[in-house]
This record gives structure tokens, C-alpha cells and sequence, in this order.
């Protein structure tokens, strides 16, 4: 029986991926909840940046908002949007962390709407935000969701926020910043990243349980494989209690 | 400079400066007594069809007591920023106070959830919907505030959220890269919440500025809600700590507590409780419905509404909530 | 975007921002300890050929102290960014550090007269000289700031400023406004002076911020000299009055008095008598020549400098200049 | 004999242009002297902005550098050169007062350099600081000068500022902002502005002891007469001695 939870693993594997020393900008929720981790485990000196402001704060506790006072809390600055924006346009940034109601095989997200006509949408959904600002200008772009099929889509219902586009080199035409795209999904069930020439998304790690079959069950597109297809290590015993105690002690996201 | 590549979003506002230098040349920018009631100030600056701003972020400096008179005041068919706009909008969409919205973020609490009301508003078919992104919406009251017709920005491209919006792609011709230029936004009125302002509207706060100095100044008319006045002297002895000058201002309101049920860094925390009454109400129209008519209509002004909800007693425990997350700012042992 | 008139200056920098990108992708970032000595924050990070910027206005808030310790090291060959400088300017021209600029105001230190000095350098022809106007060139910083290749500016238009600038003229595809797109700066570095920094680099001042925050957004490298490193605590406990967060910076220099002889507001007035001075020395070549040997070459850093100067006595009686102007600073009554 | 000099007369004369409740942005020496008069009589709500951020000041004593602390003393705000010429674009600062080595007869000036080529001048000013700014954006251009035919020349040897252009609607057509554009010039012999149509600069009041042809003389253009030439007033007792006591008490620019 596992001794952890799809949330728990999703919010570790993903606090893994972010180097010591380097720039995220996050929003709340889980993101939040790995950089907080990765700050706590391997990476004290990963720097946090909220979109309304905040720069380099002491997170003591999760953010409601990504504009509320722990957001800023000790913080070196609590700026502008302009301010971080800026550091994300200027090339500071190196990671950004989203979610969506949808992804495609791409990496492009929609959290705008679903339905066929933008005048009268079946389901509204908040819109961008910073999402867009954040895929476009960050350097690395990582995404934490469910692996679900209604979630990962053939084709999305409206793209709010850029992944790979077409694939292919069709986000480097676009205009976006050279250098720039999605760089890991991560679910409960596996990680993946995207194949450098088609840029289409695929397997590369597998959490304890799960089999690629299990995540292409989930998925509502064709997912590639990597040449290797490596082991998640499941959640260490202190990563697991750091994230219980010290993260998010009252559960919001891990629900205990 | 030619578009590549044009959006089919509509533009609601007229980004032209030179439209809105004559406006500004006419503005009063005396440095008189601008205090007056909440009421007053939404009577006669923000108008039935106009566009209207929201300052602050989310649920954190947001003027809600201001949202609340707007709605009471019975606003309709306006243009409406929704610039990360959540609490904010669902009082405004419980309204149906705008009709057009350039929207970022709207609909969605953040962590706390969705707002029915703003939702089904949306989906109705009753408001035009022109998509951006925070940046976006940032740029274009910066370039109002600069007083130029457009920014250029490196996002939105490649999206769907570029071809709803009404910005225009163009290639810079010192580099060649590919740019969106998105248009200066000037709204009719805006409202901002501070922490502190003299009686000529100079005005300051604390923490995370969001996109207000811009919005302050890209905006035609602006009414500053206050927590309290403060003496002109305090202002002018340190004018470095000063974000909105007087010469901007319209309006000075004092109104304590005025970002309930909101925060406000430094002074309260949000009301948690009263933020998910007000989604659970949401649930059922009928529900909803009686709800507005006791917290809004019921209310005289902001007093009546924070004495609905515990009043001193409960703004205590709201202070202590924000206080003890900053505790260091009292002990410098920490 | 095509350009419908071009100027004929030279564009000393790269404007496009996804190289610039590049460098800021592998700048350290950490926060870390980037205390130094100024002779050794010079040598590090100021390199001949390079194009460097100072920060401040005129003989206000402006690193003197860094000037002369680029003169003694004999940095050549730099670019420079004439951006409102006077005792700054004479003082790089002095040590001919630079061979080409991007002007704005120069030459001048304002209302006490004019450097010969500076004067001759730029009429020798040794220097290449680019035009631009005050705010052309905070509006190149700004854009460089927010990594997009070039800012839209409704100035320059029509006059010989633009025809020696290297802006480009072009039309508004929303307004049909014609504008003046001035291009992206980024200086490879920039020295900064502040009143308070810790020893990440988190820096704040008081007074006029002029263009500073741009130009620290915007450099590739940036050294801070500040009156007095103060903890990292006093930086945190209110982060709402950093100006420049440590990610921005390279290295931070304790320099008392490193605006010297110009003011620091708050702190120190200029000292008028010794600008004159520089003035008056400037007037015979040889004089000229002597007083730099003895005023820069001669001294081995700052203090050496402010002793050559009167010292503690001299810097007390420019502090009560400066204090005695805001005693309101200090008194309630007046 | 004449109980005022040159330098007080063009003050008074300036100051008197300053209408109460109204915005200027100015530099340094004359043009601050004259926004300090204006306040001490009948303009006390004048609004002056210093272009390295200083807006509305209180002005206990003239400023050496239009970013010494003076320029901020008690002000509403110390803000960035960027708050300063934004408020001038966005079309909210009225008046502006400006200097320079020559002047056309369109009220083109040039403070940039003397001779034919720009890489070698014969003679090297500071360039235009804020003044094209100044000029371009604010609504009204005011120049205060000395009436020396050094200065008034037929062609300016580099436009470091905008005037009327060329004359006529070529201003406007130049893209500058619509209705802007040179309004005064005050000299210590007379006072000009520009007919409407040609926008030639034209006498329009003459102070105390000069004629028409005393101007002329000292100008290397032809000038235009207004139909009704007015005598300026003669400094007041009242302006004279608050220029004297309270404005410029050390004689720096008026020199006693």
C-alpha cells in the first residue's frame, strides 16, 4: 500500500526539478507547495517570484493569492507586477510553474474556456492571468496536473497559454523568445518532456505503480516514449515530512 | 509600422494620446481639498456606461467598499478592467454593472474556487469578452501612462488569447523580431485602496504595488479610498515615499477597513470565512439573490456591512491574523 | 513596422533583447555575499572597451568615488552614457576613459557653468557622439529594462537631435501617430550610489530616484556604492522600500561620502567651493594636469580624497548645509 | 535711471506669465526664479515639476542642479525623471521654460553645439538635457533669453529643440503632439509670440525703454509687430523686493 498520495508525489516530483540557486516564478497552490518543498530539501537558494510583486520572499506559510502578505513576507522586494514581469521578459526567469483545464501534446494550455464559440463559451474558466506572460518569457515552462484524460486533449478548445505551438520550430517563428518552451509535465503518474525535434510530449520517468500503458490510458493523445524511461524514486521519508509538516501542515493541498 | 498580423478582439477604448492629452489638459490639478463620502465620489465620478478600473490584486487592496457602492448606486453598462480581478468582479457581475470586459483573470477566486455569478455572467452572452494576459494589461496602462499609443510586448503570440485580444503583431525594425503592440488603455475612472492619504490625494501604501501606479496614472478620473487620512506634513517630509502624487486624484475617501472582505498588508488579513459565504451563496440563485439584498443593498455604506460581520470584534481578530503572520515586523528577534 | 525616417547616428549597442537574454540567463543570481572593495568591484567588473553608465543626476546621488577609481585604474576605450552628467562626465573625460557617448545633457554642470574640459574632449574629434534627449534616454533604459528591443517616445521629432540620434521614426498602426521608436540600451555596466544596501545588494535611497531604477533594471553588470551597508533585516522587514532587489547586482562597495563633492540628499550637500575649484583648475591646461595628478592619481582611494578635502570637519559642515536646508526633516514647528 | 536690471525685468516678466493653478515644468536659474516669483504673488497654487523627478516642491531657496535636494524639499512627491516627462506626454504640464544659445524665428533652439559638422564642432554645449522633451510635450513653450542678435540668428546650427519647425503647420505635421508648440519669448527688451498662420515670431510688448527698432536691432531676423504693441508694465516695488528678499536673496542670477 502506498504511504503517500498523488498530490504528495506530484508536488515532490516536481519540487525535484527545480535547481538550487535558480529563479521560478509560481502561483499558488501546488506550485507553490514544490518550490516551498525544494527550498526546504535541496534548494535553499531557489528564488520565488509572484507576478503581483513579490521578490524573494520568506514563505512561511502557503499563499491564498499570489498577491497576499505572505507573498511578500521578508521579501527582498515587494515590487510591481511590471518587476517581475520585466525579470521574466529580460531573461531572469528560469522557471515557471502552471496548470490548465487542458493540455495538448504540445504542452499548450487552456484555462480560458471550453465550448466552441469565445462569445457565448459552454464552461468559462478565469483566462490567462500570468500563464501566458509566464510560458512565453520564462525559460523553462513546467506544468503539474492530474493525468487525466479530459485533461490531456487531442485539441484544445481555445489556447490561452503558449507550449510548443505546432511543434516543430513553430514557437521559435512565432515570436516567442528564443530558447524558450515547456520543459516537464508532471502528474501523479509520471514525468514527461518533449521530443527536441517534433516537440511532441513524452514519457520520461514513471512513478512507483504506474505503467506507460496507465498514463497513455489517461491521455487523449498519442504520448512518445523516451529511449529510456526511468523510475520516479518514490518519496523519500523526509521529503515526505517536510512536505507535511513544514508545507502544508493544515492540508490544503495534500488533504491530510 | 504595418500589422503582420491583426487580433479579432474588439478594443473598447480609444488609445489615441493625443485624445487624451485634451482630456488631461482641461483635468483640475489643483492642490485642494478632495475629501469627500464614498457615496459622493461614486455619484459623480463613475458613470453609467464608462469604463471603470479596479486597483490592488485579487482579494488584497481591492477597494470592495467602493465595488459595494457601485453596485448599490445601481451602475450600468460600463466597460470593466478585469485585471486579476476576483472578489472585486463577482460583487461587480452580482451588479451586472459592466457589460464589456478586457479580462486577464476574472471568474476565479484563486485558491479559493470559482465564482458562479461571474461565471454564468460570462457565459450569458450579455458581455464582450476581449482577452489579454496580466502582462498585456499592465503594458497598455503603461503606455497610457506614458502617454504613447501602444507597447510593444513579447507575449500573447502564437495563441489564441493574442487573435481574442485587440492587439497587432508587427516586426521591430531595428531587430526583427516578432512584437505584439498592444494599445494604451485610459480608463474613464479608477478606483484605488490605500493606507494613507492627505486631503489633495497624495497617496501611499504598503507591500506589493501591483499595476496601480500605472493604472493611477493612466486613468482619466481617480478616486482613492483611504484607511486614514493622514496630514499633509507627513507626506512632505518624506515625499520619496509618496506613489500617487495629488495631481491625479479626484476624489479622497476615508474608509476604514475598506478592502474587507479583502486584505490589506500590514493591517488585516481576508476574511476566509466570509469569501466562502459569499461562493456558497453563489450556489443557488434565490440564495444568492437575498444574499446581495442583505450585504448590499441592506447596507448603508461600508460601516453597516462590517458591523454585519462582527464589526470591531471581528476587524481585531483580522489585524491579529495579519499581525501574527508579520510577527517580525514587531520583534526583532525572530 | 517600417521605418519612414531614419536617423544617421551611430548605434553604439545591441537593442536586441533575446541577446541580452542570453547574457541574463547565465548571470549569477544567487544571494550571496558581493561585498568589495571599490578598487576591486572596478578591476572586476569594469573593462576597457566596454560601455559604461553612472548612475544619479548631475552632482546628485552620483558615484564620484567610482569615477575616480575608473581614472586611476585607466580604464580606455568605453562607451559612455551621457545621461544628464556633469561632475561625472568631467571627470571620465579628464581620464579620457571613453571614445564614443550617447548624449543627452554633458559638458555642463548646470547652473555652474560649463567644463572646458569635457568641452574639449568632445570638440577634439577623438570622441564619436551619439544625440539623444533626457527622457530618448531613459526611455531606451526602460526598454531594455523590460526586454523589449525599443520604447515608442513622442519626442525628438522634426528637430537635428533625431537626425543624430539612431532612433527611427515610424507611424502607429492604431493611431496613425508618427513616433519616435528609440532602441533598447543595455549598458554592459552601470555604478550605482544609494544611501543603504546590505551585502546582497538590496538597495534603497531617498530623494529623486531620476532614472536609476531603469538603468539597474537594464545593465548587464551592476555595482552598487552605498554611504553604509545595513543589515539584511532592516531590507526585509519592509521590502515595499527596496528599490534595487540583489538579484540586479554584482557587487556592493561601502563608500562613506562616495557622491562626494556632489550632495546626497538627507545626508551632505555639495561641496561648491570644490566644484569651483575643478572649474577654475580646468582653465590652463597645465594647471589642469596638476590637479588631477594630486586630486585622482594622487590619492590611493576616497577617504585619502575627502581628507585631501578638510575631512571629517569639511564633510560636518556639508552635512549641516544639507540638514539645516530640511530641518523640517527634524523639526514639527516650522 | 532705471531702478531694476535686465535680468530682474525678464523675471517679472516671465513670472507674470505663469497663470495660478496651472503646471510648469522648469530647469534651473532664470526660469526657477521666475516660477518662484509667480508663487510669491499672484500664482501661490502654481504646480512646478524639475525634470529628475521633484514634483510640486516647496521652493525655500534656488536650486543649483534641477536634481539637487532643493527640487524636492517637502514636495508631494520625489518621483523618477520618467514620472516627470510622462505627466508632460500624457499631456498634463501647461507651461515649460527653456533657454538656449540660439534662436530662429520660429522658436527653434539650439544648445547643442556651434559650426558646420557635427563630429568636429567648433564650439561644444550640453545637447538638450529635457529641453526637446519639454518642448515637444508640454502644451507651452516659454523661452527666456537675452535680446542679443548673437542669439536671434536666421538659421539655427543645429535644431537642438522644436520650435514652430518651419513655420506655418509643419510642426504639427511633424507628428509632435497636437496643439503644443512655442508660446512666449521674454527677453529683457520685450516680450514675443508668434502670429498664428506663419508662426513668425512677432512683438507683442515692449518694456520700459525700448522700442521696436531696439529689438530689431538685436535680432538676426526679420520680427513681426503685433497690431497693438502693448508697454509691458514696469516692475512693481512689490515684485522687485520679493525677487530680491525672498526669491534670489544672494543675488545669483540678479546679481546684487
Amino acid at each position: 500500500m502506498k504511504t503517500y498520495n498523488h498530490m504528495e508525489m506530484m508536488i515532490i516530483a516536481a519540487a525535484r526539478e527545480l535547481e538550487n540557486g535558480s529563479t521560478a516564478a509560481v502561483g499558488t497552490g501546488a506550485p507553490c507547495a514544490a518550490a516551498m518543498l525544494a527550498q526546504k530539501t535541496h534548494a535553499p537558494d531557489l528564488i520565488i517570484l509572484f507576478e503581483a510583486g513579490g521578490i524573494s520572499p520568506r514563505l512561511v506559510d502557503m499563499p491564498i493569492s499570489v498577491g497576499d502578505s505572505r507573498t511578500f513576507h521578508q521579501a527582498s522586494k515587494a515590487g510591481t507586477m511590471g518587476d517581475v514581469m520585466d525579470a521574466c521578459a529580460r531573461g531572469t526567469v528560469d522557471y515557471t510553474f502552471l496548470g490548465g483545464a487542458q493540455i495538448d501534446r504540445y504542452g499548450n494550455l487552456n484555462s480560458t474556456m471550453i465550448g466552441r464559440d469565445h462569445k457565448k463559451p459552454k464552461v468559462r474558466f478565469p483566462g490567462s492571468g500570468g500563464a501566458n506572460d509566464f510560458a512565453s518569457l520564462c525559460w523553462r515552462t513546467m506544468v503539474m496536473t492530474v493525468q487525466d484524460k479530459r485533461r490531456f486533449v487531442e485539441k484544445l478548445d481555445f489556447i490561452t497559454t503558449p507550449g510548443w505551438l505546432d511543434g516543430g520550430n513553430s514557437r521559435e517563428q512565432s515570436g516567442l523568445p528564443r530558447g524558450t518552451g515547456p520543459y516537464r509535465i508532471i502528474t501523479h503518474m509520471a514525468v514527461m518532456d518533449f521530443e527536441p525535434v517534433s516537440k511532441r510530449m513524452r514519457v520520461i520517468s514513471l512513478h512507483p505503480g504506474y505503467s506507460f500503458d496507465d498514463v497513455q490510458e489517461e491521455c487523449g493523445f498519442e504520448l512518445l516514449r523516451s529511449e529510456i524511461i526511468l523510475d520516479t524514486p518514490k518519496p523519500g521519508v523526509s521529503e515526505l515530512e517536510i512536505l507535511r509538516k513544514e508545507v502544508d501542515p493544515r492540508g490544503y493541498l495534500i488533504g491530510r | 509600422m504595418k500589422a503582420i498580423d491583426q487580433s479579432h478582439g474588439k478594443l473598447f477604448m480609444d488609445p489615441d494620446p493625443d485624445h487624451a492629452r485634451k482630456f488631461f489638459r482641461k483635468k483640475n490639478r489643483k492642490k485642494m481639498n478632495k475629501v469627500m463620502d464614498l457615496g459622493q465620489a461614486i455619484e459623480t465620478f463613475v458613470l453609467d456606461g464608462e469604463y471603470l478600473a479596479i486597483g490592488g490584486f485579487g482579494s488584497n487592496r481591492t477597494p470592495i467598499a467602493a465595488c459595494h457602492e457601485i453596485v448599490r448606486q445601481g451602475r450600468k453598462g460600463m466597460g470593466f478592467l478585469g485585471h486579476t480581478s476576483t472578489h472585486d468582479m463577482q460583487v461587480l457581475s452580482a451588479g451586472e454593472v459592466y457589460d464589456r470586459i478586457d479580462i486577464s483573470y476574472g471568474v476565479g477566486l484563486e485558491a479559493r474556487g470559482l465564482s458562479r455569478c461571474s461565471r454564468a455572467y460570462l457565459e450569458s452572452g450579455k458581455v464582450m469578452v476581449t482577452e489579454w494576459t496580466n502582462y498585456a494589461l499592465t503594458a497598455r496602462l503603461k503606455a497610457a501612462s506614458m502617454g504613447i499609443p501602444f507597447m510593444p510586448a513579447r507575449t500573447m503570440l502564437g495563441t489564441d488569447t493574442f487573435k481574442k485580444s485587440a492587439a497587432i503583431q508587427a516586426i521591430c525594425p531595428f531587430t526583427n523580431t516578432t512584437l505584439a503592440l498592444v494599445p494604451a488603455l485610459y480608463p474613464d475612472v479608477a478606483v484605488i485602496h490605500v493606507h494613507e492619504a492627505d486631503i489633495y490625494g497624495n497617496a501611499r501604501f504598503k507591500g506589493i504595488a501591483v499595476a496601480d501606479i500605472e493604472l493611477a496614472h493612466a486613468s482619466k478620473r481617480l478616486i482613492i479610498t483611504t484607511e486614514r487620512l493622514i496630514r499633509h506634513d507627513e507626506i512632505s517630509r518624506d515625499p520619496s515615499m509618496t506613489q500617487i502624487p495629488f495631481l491625479l486624484v479626484d476624489a479622497v475617501c476615508e474608509v476604514p477597513y475598506g478592502a474587507y472582505p479583502g486584505g490589506m498588508p500590514g493591517e488585516y488579513f481576508s476574511d476566509e470565512d466570509h469569501l466562502t459565504d459569499w461562493l456558497d451563496a453563489e450556489k443557488n440563485d434565490e440564495t444568492f439573490n437575498a444574499f446581495i439584498k442583505k450585504e448590499i443593498f441592506g447596507c448603508r455604506n461600508h460601516e453597516d456591512y462590517l458591523n454585519l460581520h462582527g464589526g470591531r470584534e471581528r476587524m481585531a481578530a483580522l489585524r491579529a491574523e495579519e499581525c501574527l503572520l508579520h510577527k517580525e515586523f514587531y520583534r526583532e528577534d525572530v
